[in-house]
């Protein structure tokens, strides 16, 4: 496969990374930059309208995502996404419209424009994996993550349903640590990788998310993880923001602090921490970077 | 006997025929196709465009019952076909390219056998030619020392007038008895100026020259190259005025069936074909040449005419884009 | 012209109650053709087919139409009568007034018209009949069997007891199969090597069958009666001659270390080697990949301590061609491996199930090894990471089977009986054990079958639980089952020491393959399609080849062994005659008129239409035509009816005779 | 509901709202044989008082009105995970969004509150907004339920952070969405779409 | 509203034919090439098989360029030089033919050299061969065209030819036909057929019609009257028809030959529209194994068996 | 059933053509059962539907039939393995041909019977005989028969009378 030397996306960020994930917005930016990569942000993009619009109005979170795809199919590349709900809603869409032709025309109609579905849609770790490629991805590690031993959690989003993100296999999926290992981290085998964090009742039932977040906070720790890396800012929120108040329910000390791919990615290309937003961590992550001697 | 009649009293004439019970056949559409067929009005008759189809199957039609038989136990009954119960006819609005064939016709059924159902159909029919006024790039009957205007084969010849209405001749008895039958509607010639008429854009062939090298030239390498691309079909044979090839088939059951007489044309891979399997004109350039040579050499042989009216009617349909007018053109300019 | 008899037949009076016979007698003699016609009260009977047999000679009669009852049942009376006569069988019809006409109407002018045009019907058609003659086919008396599973080994055995000879192809480099692997068999918990050894013996001894192990199939030709098939024979590096099984060879072999496929990758063999003990032939077979000689060109070192001298590393694989008769097809099954693709399936196996990495995760065929006293513990249950007896051991059924979402959308039927029976194997091995299984529904029908499984729950102490697994995962040195019980409606979780994925059954890997090279149909899993489901269950459509055991469908061993007896049977059937005798009711191609587009090979489900090439006398080729192969033609006319210019015709329904019965009516 | 009988004819399987939901999720209900692995792997099992798999079953017996009673539906995270590891193609994860879709339009009849307050503010919020507006979600999402000091803890330290932004940029073509609503509502209204 | 059609490539299109037929038959790639070269009436085209690099010069593509020389490869190719490769101009209906041949074993791909041709439409058999192509000259088949640009050929000559959108006519035609009760369609094909007269043009031009021996020409049985009245014309056409079903690519030769005017391609298009509704069939430049009515599958459609 | 009491005016030409092994079978049952049908259908054996050409129903209809009734095996019951399966794709797109052309496919009827299905056989053949007995005559192909190119056409009286009692 031939890879072009200038490559150019189009992005859509999500809700999240213009308002509580603004550190995974500017890292990947700013780590795109480092590597030659161009985003260029989707024109008035809209809400995805993410697990609550597909929860109970499919027909919604379609023309959603289908309005999405006709802005984005406006801007140059393929479509990066860094959020995993964006990236599994905008998948779903293409997937749903293109076998049922039923919902095609009525999505159709809704947003009242032919439907744009052949346009690639991309999360940031295929870019990285992929497009990019491990190799040159390496070669632009110039401060590689040494003995961090990073737990790589994918949630839920990210490859399931089955046939539809096609991001890596569907139960063992092996991108993330890929991406993170070839930017000099070691990665730890644990057990709840993809166990669900419960996102979708944050605001609703936080009492779930801290059970589940629990668990899977206890998995990393157990596997001897330094850190937890994620690809969406929903487990993200839950994973750090909710940290200490897991801490307090089990009476555990976790102290993990999790990071954006973007963000240990960008760090091993060298970004500073202005630029990875790592002040904005909950879990403050200085410590253990500096006891790694990555700071 | 010269005349002149308006085209009302013209239609008024044919109306008046087919409330006579005469049949009258003209130019007409047929499902967007224009074909000499029986009208059931005057109205229908179009004057404008030349029909697909020549009018020799108004005497030799595109197929006829010839006899009919019945079996029972070891019996067979045969019924012949009685060619007096053929209708009086008027054929009408007949292009000289068509008209000026019928005759040609006459010299080949009427030889050593003699075609009663094509003879008797003659007899019972009255032909009123039309001059032609427009040509299309396939017309040649100039080429072949015709004229839009030529009058041989009508009975009757009417020629449009700049100021309206037809100028009419009559060439014949049967001409004269129509004219007469129905005088009131006929009346003086008026004096006025006739359409111009047709000018197909094609040089004369030196049709003697042409019969001189086809006598000298049934073997020659060029037949291949002129019909190479002949696909085998029998729509040029079909629509042209002249061809008269039939086959007869019997069709029917064990218990009764029919005989009939069909078009059939010397392009058909089969025309030749021997019981044995054996086939004579065993390629399409083999068939192809015998059309040429029956039309611009055999017949003349033995009738001597030439059996191409240059209609133009071949080359329009042919799906290959074969053009006569070109070949005898070619074979008009070769050196013998 | 034809001289047509017309026989009408009163049937008692069941005809002519509803049907004036006479007068069809008297409207059918006017018909074209009709030189004789007449009514008798029984023409099947003796008296009735003499009246027929002397109008034909009296008569000089070349056409019969007999009107009586359904051709289904007197055509072969008549047409062995017409036959007795002189005339060929197939100049004789049948016009159905009976089932069609006087029992299914009452109204008798009505009824007597419709039999005047049914017989016209007749008449018509019969004129067009031609003169066919019989199709005889020798039979080659000595039968291949594919596969040396005990499916093979049970009809060869069958098939040579009879008297005839038999050759035998296993891939393998031992006959066995999948049986030579088992510990004990259910339901009665036999030792596997016990009952299947003794037949493994019998089937080296047989002087009538002649054993190609390590072989395969290449090249199937001919048809029923006569087939010729080439056998490829692989290089063993061993002449099977000569060595004399004393095993020194693979004592001394450097390269110990390759995992035994028979022992599930559990044991290890050398790079000489027989696949267990018990093997036969008891031949070691050299694994060139792995042999230090064929690596490097170094070692040597079995060949310098085989006594006998068979070891050769020149050999060659060779083609041997064998004459046939019938083929029986028993090439068994394959397990569903979890981390596998299944054919027409998008995913990859059971990721959720560890992907194979957990090493105590194991399938069903590496428990019966590890219980098997001949296995790579000597019996003991033992956990494959660590070598401890697990305590805890989960069973989870349908691994694959029941899976449309894996593309196996069937049931492999005998899961649920081994799960039980590795229950009791457990039970028996670890006593302070406890056995845990997954299932969804249990399917145990079959002579004592419920009633063992029965007994895994009440007597051997296993704990069923109505649900599937959603995932496992390694924690510690336990391994997580997550499961449910949907009886009670709650989620459950499970620490085990081991578990055992029952495994689906599904066809040998390239079963298609072999199937295209026999010209036999195979369903959309690649299992060999019998003739008829309820019919014909062991012959393939194909004539000539016939099916045994699980290379049909999933089958457990006592089934296996009736269908090779019954496959045996029919090969013996086939081959009590020395020549095989059919009706001639079969396609002929007008080659002057085929232009060679094989439509009729594409839609003919026998494979009888091949390629033929047309050549003048120079050798020039003129044209490719289709030919149909009278053996193997069975007569149902697609062809004919697909063939656009009507140039491959079926005898006894050509399109004259149907065309003459339609301008009848 | 839950206690009392299950009375089975051919008037209590309402056969048409099963085809609803299969129509709206695109996946066979009868097709799933009850083996449970969607009960066993999902990770809100402990939660729901139905398990999917008995959701899947009521819906077999046309007991939609038990299902739609209950809290399980609203309790589903949609991790998919059912709708992955289910042998037998049954979608699982869009039957639970159909049938939420249906409770909608069966006007409130589930019990759990939160989840569905939650999302229709963040429907509203798109309505209104064209992107998300978290803080004003939490902040209208705790005024509504009348929990107004939930994480309450979390608010200053994630306003610090940057975590929070109070103002918040609408889109420029606001109207696109609105018409999106209408649309469907209109299509709705009309029959055209479930 | 009649609007011309961009033909503008046309003329380097065969500039670059004739390159490449120089090339390869001075190359020896081909014995013989079947291209189209200019006729006497003005405008007009015609097939022709040239042999020697010289006779290049003579190929043209132009919107006259009408007829599908697939048939030359298969009724005809006797006739045509036989050593060596043989040559061809297509254009993407062709193609499609050729594709048809091949799957039926009658032509095989290493035997023929393909020149394809990108194509933005040729003129209606109703128009002087001279008429300017336009949305309303244009012949019905193109305005369902879906293949301007052939692919798979062993040249194409780099130009991309602009596609109209155009009314589909068939699909029209079709959709009204299918809206008249049975007797008024019958009233319909009835007329239509009256007026065939058996010359065979539909069969002799049609790629599939390749049977040496014709079911409509036998006597023994007469499965379908040879004589040309109305019984006998309804049964060939529907014959016809039925044989081309699955078959058929649309080149719409047999339409535009008919000396009679009859809409022959109306039956195949309608064919076509059922394959593809019914089987998912379509025809296009694959070359199948087997053709939609050679196979089945056990799911087919019997909604009309009781 | 039908009632042999019962006087029609009009006796439908019904034509059957089947398969030996399933429909045909299917009859010989009805008729050792002692089923009761109407007399109107003429059954033409064949060894499978797979045999039956498209041609032969044009054929039927060309001879004067008003209805056609073709008939096999079930869907997996073929006794040549698949030779109904061929036959169900190509009656498919043939009867939307007829349709096309104008044929009323009312007159046209399909269907499986099997050698177990001697009631199914009556009940199609009932049917079929019903619906064309209220349908009238097939006269299309009738008239077609009777029709000449105008050319050949010879107008006489007796000939037009002929036409007319079609």
């Amino acid at each position: 496969m031939s890879k072009p030397n200038i490559m150019e996306y189009s992005y859509y960020p999500g809700c999240s990374l213009h308002a509580s994930a603004g550190e995974y917005d500017l890292s990947t930016r700013e780590l795109f930059k480092v590597l030659g990569i161009g985003l260029t942000e989707v024109p008035d993009w809209f809400c995805c309208g993410a697990t609550p619009a597909h929860n109970v109005d499919e027909l919604l979170s379609l023309s959603l995502c289908a309005k999405n795809l006709e802005l984005a199919d406006k801007v140059e590349g393929d479509l990066a996404v860094a959020c995993a709900a964006c990236f599994s809603r905008l998948k779903t869409t293409q997937h749903v419209l293109a076998e049922s032709d039923v919902k095609r025309k009525q999505v159709e109609k809704a947003i009242d424009a032919p439907l744009k579905l052949e346009g690639k849609v991309k999360h940031l770790l295929e870019i990285l994996a992929t497009d990019l490629g491990l190799e040159r991805l390496a070669a632009a590690v110039n401060k590689p993550l040494s003995g961090l031993k990073v737990a790589c959690y994918y949630g839920c989003l990210l490859t399931r349903p089955t046939d539809v993100t096609n991001l890596d296999c569907v139960e063992a999926p092996t991108i993330m640590e890929r991406v993170i290992e070839a930017a000099g981290a070691t990665t730890v085998p644990w057990s709840h990788r993809m166990e669900c964090c419960g996102a979708n009742f944050t605001l609703s039932r936080p009492g779930v998310v801290i059970q589940l977040t629990n668990a899977i906070l206890d998995s990393a720790k157990a596997a001897g993880a330094d850190c937890i890396m994620v690809g969406c800012p929903l487990c993200h929120g839950n994973l750090d923001i909710r940290q200490k108040e897991i801490e307090g329910v089990y009476n555990v000390e976790y102290a993990l602090p999790v990071f954006y791919l973007t963000q240990l990615v960008g760090l091993a290309t060298g970004l500073g921490p202005d630029k990875l937003g790592l002040d904005a961590m909950i879990v403050n992550p200085t410590p253990l970077l500096k006891e790694k001697q990555l700071l | 006997m010269q005349k002149f009649i308006s085209e009302q009293n013209l239609n008024t004439l044919l109306d008046t025929l087919i409330a006579a019970g005469t049949r009258v056949v003209a130019p007409r559409m047929n499902a967007g196709t224009p074909l000499y067929e029986p009208l059931t009005s005057a109205a229908e008759m179009i004057t404008d465009q030349l029909p697909r189809r020549s009018a020799k199957e108004a005497f030799f039609p595109v197929c006829e019952d010839i006899m009919t038989y019945e079996k029972e136990g070891q019996k067979v009954t045969v019924t012949d076909i009685d060619p007096s119960r053929f209708p009086e006819t008027v054929l009408v609005g007949v292009r000289p390219c068509d008209a000026v064939a019928i005759p040609v016709l006459d010299a080949v059924f009427s030889w050593d056998y003699k075609d009663e159902f094509f003879l008797e159909r003659r007899k019972k029919t009255t032909i009123v030619g039309l001059a032609c006024t427009t040509a299309d790039d396939a017309c040649f009957c100039t080429a072949v020392g015709l004229s839009p205007d030529e009058t041989k084969g009508s009975d009757l010849f009417l020629t449009p007038l700049e100021d309206g209405g037809y100028d009419c001749r009559t060439y014949s008895e049967k001409g004269e008895t129509l004219v007469n039958r129905y005088p009131q509607l006929f009346s003086e010639p008026t004096g006025s100026k006739a359409v111009p008429l047709a000018e197909p854009q094609i040089e004369k062939f030196d049709l003697k020259k042409v019969k001189a090298w086809l006598d000298e030239n049934f073997e020659n390498p060029d037949w291949d190259s002129i019909a190479t691309r002949c696909v085998g079909c029998g729509a040029c044979a079909f629509v042209c005025p002249a061809c008269h090839c039939f086959d007869i088939v019997d069709e029917g059951t064990e218990k009764a069936g029919k005989r009939r007489k069909n078009w059939d044309a010397c392009g058909f891979s089969k025309f030749t074909n021997h019981a044995s399997g054996h086939n004579p004109r065993d390629q399409q350039p083999k068939r192809y040449r015998n059309r040429i040579m029956h039309k611009f050499k055999y017949y003349d042989d033995k009738f001597g005419q030439t059996l191409c009216s240059g209609c133009g009617r071949c080359i329009r349909v042919c799906p290959v884009g074969i053009d006569i007018a070109q070949i005898v053109e070619e074979i008009n300019k070769k050196d013998i | 012209m034809s001289r047509i008899g017309v026989f009408i037949c009163h049937c008692g009076e069941n005809i002519s109650r509803t049907v004036d016979v006479e007068r069809v007698a008297q409207e059918v003699g006017k018909l074209p053709g009709v030189a004789f016609s007449t009514d008798y009260k029984y023409m099947c009977s003796d008296p009735g087919q003499n009246l027929l047999k002397k109008a034909i000679q009296d008569q000089k009669l070349s056409h019969i139409v007999v009107a009586a009852c359904s051709p289904r049942m007197h055509e072969k009376t008549f047409r062995k009568a017409v036959e007795a006569a002189g005339l060929n069988p197939f100049l004789c019809e049948m016009a159905n007034i009976r089932e069609h006409c006087s029992w299914v109407h009452e109204n008798k002018e009505e009824a007597t018209v419709k039999a005047v045009e049914i017989v016209g019907m007749m008449v018509e058609r019969v004129k067009k009949n031609r003169v066919l003659p019989t199709i005889t086919v020798p039979v080659t008396k000595r039968a291949l069997v594919i596969g040396g599973g005990i499916a093979g080994i049970q009809a060869a055995l069958d098939i040579a007891d009879c008297g005839h000879e038999v050759i035998l192809v296993e891939r393998e480099p031992s006959i066995g199969g999948h049986m030579a692997q088992l510990s004990e068999t259910f339901p009665t918990l036999d030792c596997s090597q016990c009952i299947m050894t003794p037949k493994m013996v019998d089937v080296a001894n047989h002087p009538r069958i002649k054993l190609y192990t390590y072989s395969e199939i290449e090249l199937v030709e001919g048809y029923i009666g006569n087939f010729q098939v080439t056998i490829k024979r692989k290089a063993r590096s061993v002449n099977e001659d000569t060595c004399t099984g004393c095993g020194v060879c693979m004592e001394k072999c450097p390269v110990r270390k390759i995992p035994n496929k028979f022992d599930c990758n559990l044991g290890m063999r050398p790079a000489i080697y027989v696949p267990f003990p018990q093997a036969v032939p008891n031949t070691p077979v050299i694994d060139r990949e792995n042999c230090i000689k064929f690596k490097t060109g170094k070692c040597g070192l079995c060949q310098k301590v085989c006594g006998p001298g068979a070891v050769d590393y020149e050999q060659e694989d060779s083609l041997v061609v064998e004459a046939v008769g019938a083929i029986v097809v028993a090439t068994g099954f394959d397990l569903y491996t979890i981390d596998e693709k299944p054919k027409g399936s998008a995913i990859k196996g059971y990721g959720e199930f560890g992907h194979g990495k957990i090493p105590d995760v194991i399938d069903g065929m590496t428990f019966e090894r590890l219980a098997s006293a001949s296995g790579p513990t000597g019996g003991k249950i033992l956990r494959p990471s660590d070598g401890r007896e697990p305590k805890q051991i989960v069973f989870i059924q349908c691994i694959g089977s029941r899976a449309r979402e894996k593309g196996i959308s069937y049931c492999s039927k005998v899961c649920c009986m081994y799960t039980a029976k590795h229950t009791m194997l457990y039970h028996h091995k670890v006593h302070d054990g406890q056995a845990y299984v997954f299932f969804m529904d249990a399917r145990t029908p079959g002579k004592s079958y419920d009633e063992f499984w029965r007994r895994s729950i009440e007597e051997e102490e296993a704990v069923y639980i109505r649900g599937m697994v959603s995932r496992l995962y390694q924690k510690g040195d336990k391994i997580v089952v997550m499961g449910s019980d949907i009886a009670v409606g709650v989620q459950v979780e499970i620490e085990a020491d081991m578990v055992v994925l029952a495994t689906a059954v599904q066809p040998q890997k390239g079963a298609d393959l072999l199937a295209q090279k026999l010209g036999i149909s195979y369903d959309k899993y690649n299992f060999y399609s019998e003739a008829h489901a309820k019919l014909r269950p062991v012959e393939c459509a194909t004539a000539g080849i016939y099916l045994a055991g699980a290379c049909q469908g999933p089958k457990d061993i006592p089934e296996t062994v009736g269908q090779a007896s019954a496959a045996a049977a029919k090969v013996m059937t086939l081959f009590s005659k020395d020549k095989l005798e059919r009706e001639p009711i079969v396609a002929r191609v007008k080659e002057s008129g085929c232009v060679g587009c094989f439509a009729c090979k594409k839609v003919c489900a026998y494979g009888a239409v091949e390629e033929k090439e047309i050549r003048d006398r120079q050798g020039n080729l003129i044209k490719t035509v289709a030919f149909v192969n009278p053996g193997v033609c069975a007569g149902c006319g697609t062809c004919q009816a697909t063939c656009p210019s009507k140039c491959v015709e079926l005898d006894g329904y050509t399109d004259e005779q149907v065309i003459a019965m339609i301008e009848a009516l | 509901m839950k206690k009392k009988k299950m009375i089975i004819s051919q008037e209590t399987m309402d056969v048409d709202f099963v085809r609803k939901v299969e129509a709206l999720s695109g996946t066979s209900v009868r097709r799933c044989f009850q083996c449970g692995k969607c009960s066993a792997g999902c990770p809100m099992g402990t939660f729901m008082e139905h398990p999917p798999n008995r959701v899947v079953r009521l819906l077999q017996l046309g007991q939609w009105q038990r299902v739609l009673a209950g809290r399980s539906i609203w309790y589903c995270a949609s991790c998919e995970t059912c709708s992955t590891r289910c042998p037998n193609k049954v979608h699982l994860a869009s039957i639970m969004d159909a049938l939420r879709k249906l409770s909608w339009d069966a006007e409130g009849a589930s019990k759990e509150s939160y989840v569905q307050l939650a999302n229709k503010l963040f429907l509203q919020n798109i309505r209104t907004y064209g992107r998300q507006y978290e803080m004003r979600l939490a902040a209208v999402f705790n005024v509504k339920s009348g929990q107004f000091l939930k994480d309450l803890m979390l608010g200053p330290k994630l306003f610090a952070k940057g975590k929070l932004k109070v103002f918040h940029s609408k889109n420029k073509n606001m109207s696109e969405i609105e018409k999106i609503f209408t649309r469907i509502e209109e299509m709705r209204k009309k029959g055209e779409a479930l | 509203m009649t609007k011309p059609i961009d033909t503008s490539i046309y003329t380097a299109v065969t500039d670059a034919i004739r390159t490449e037929a120089q090339r390869i038959l001075s190359e020896g790639q081909v014995s013989a090439i079947v291209g189209y070269a200019a006729a006497r009436r003005k405008g007009s085209a015609q097939p022709i098989v040239i042999s020697q690099p010289d006779d290049a010069a003579k190929l043209i593509f132009t919107p006259a360029c009408v007829n599908n020389l697939a048939v030359y490869l298969t009724k005809a190719k006797k006739e045509i030089p036989k050593s060596g490769k043989i040559g061809i101009v297509v254009k993407g209906c062709d193609l499609k033919a050729l594709s048809g041949l091949m799957g039926e074993s009658q032509l095989k791909r290493e035997d023929i050299y393909l020149i394809g041709v990108p194509c933005a439409g040729v003129l209606a058999s109703t128009v002087q061969p001279a008429t300017e192509l336009t949305t309303d000259s244009i012949a019905p088949k193109c305005t369902e065209c879906d293949a301007h640009l052939p692919t798979g050929c062993d040249f194409v000559p780099a130009q991309t030819p602009v596609a109209a959108d155009l009314e589909k006519k068939y699909a029209a035609e079709i959709t009204r036909l299918e809206a008249l009760t049975p007797a008024e369609r019958w009233a319909y094909w009835k007329e239509q057929f009256s007026k065939c007269i058996k010359c065979y043009a539909c069969r002799q031009v049609c790629p599939f019609c390749f049977c040496e021996q014709c079911l409509c020409d036998r006597n023994k049985p007469q499965m379908v009257d040879t004589t040309p009245r109305p019984a006998g014309n309804t049964a060939w056409h529907i014959v016809r028809a039925m044989h081309l079903a699955g078959r058929c690519a649309g080149c719409a030769e047999c339409e535009r030959v008919c000396p009679m005017d009859i809409p022959l391609n109306l039956l195949n298009r309608k064919m076509a529209k059922e394959l593809k509704e019914l089987y998912d069939h379509e025809a296009g430049f694959e070359v199948l194994d087997k053709g939609p009515l050679n196979m089945f599958t056990e799911k087919d459609d019997q909604s009309f068996i009781k | 059933m039908h009632s042999e009491k019962q006087k029609h005016t009009f006796e439908p030409k019904i034509i059957a053509f089947v398969c030996t092994w399933c429909t045909y079978a299917g009859a010989d049952l009805a008729g050792t059962s002692r089923m009761q049908y109407p007399s109107n259908v003429r059954v033409l054996k064949f060894p499978c539907t797979g045999r039956i050409d498209p041609v032969f129903i044009l054929k039927a209809f060309q001879q004067g039939a008003d209805g056609v009734l073709v008939s096999g095996c079930h869907p997996g019951d073929c006794h040549y393995i698949a030779g109904n399966f061929h036959a169900r794709r190509r009656f498919a797109v043939f009867r939307k041909l007829l349709e096309f052309v104008g044929v009323d496919l009312n007159r046209l009827q399909f269907s499986w019977v099997s050698a177990a299905e001697g009631g199914k056989w009556v009940e199609v053949v009932t049917d079929l005989t019903e619906k064309v007995r209220a349908m009238g005559p097939m006269t299309e192909f009738k008239e077609l028969a009777m029709e000449e190119q105008w050319s050949g056409a010879i107008d006489t009286p007796e000939l037009k009378e002929a036409y007319n009692q079609i």
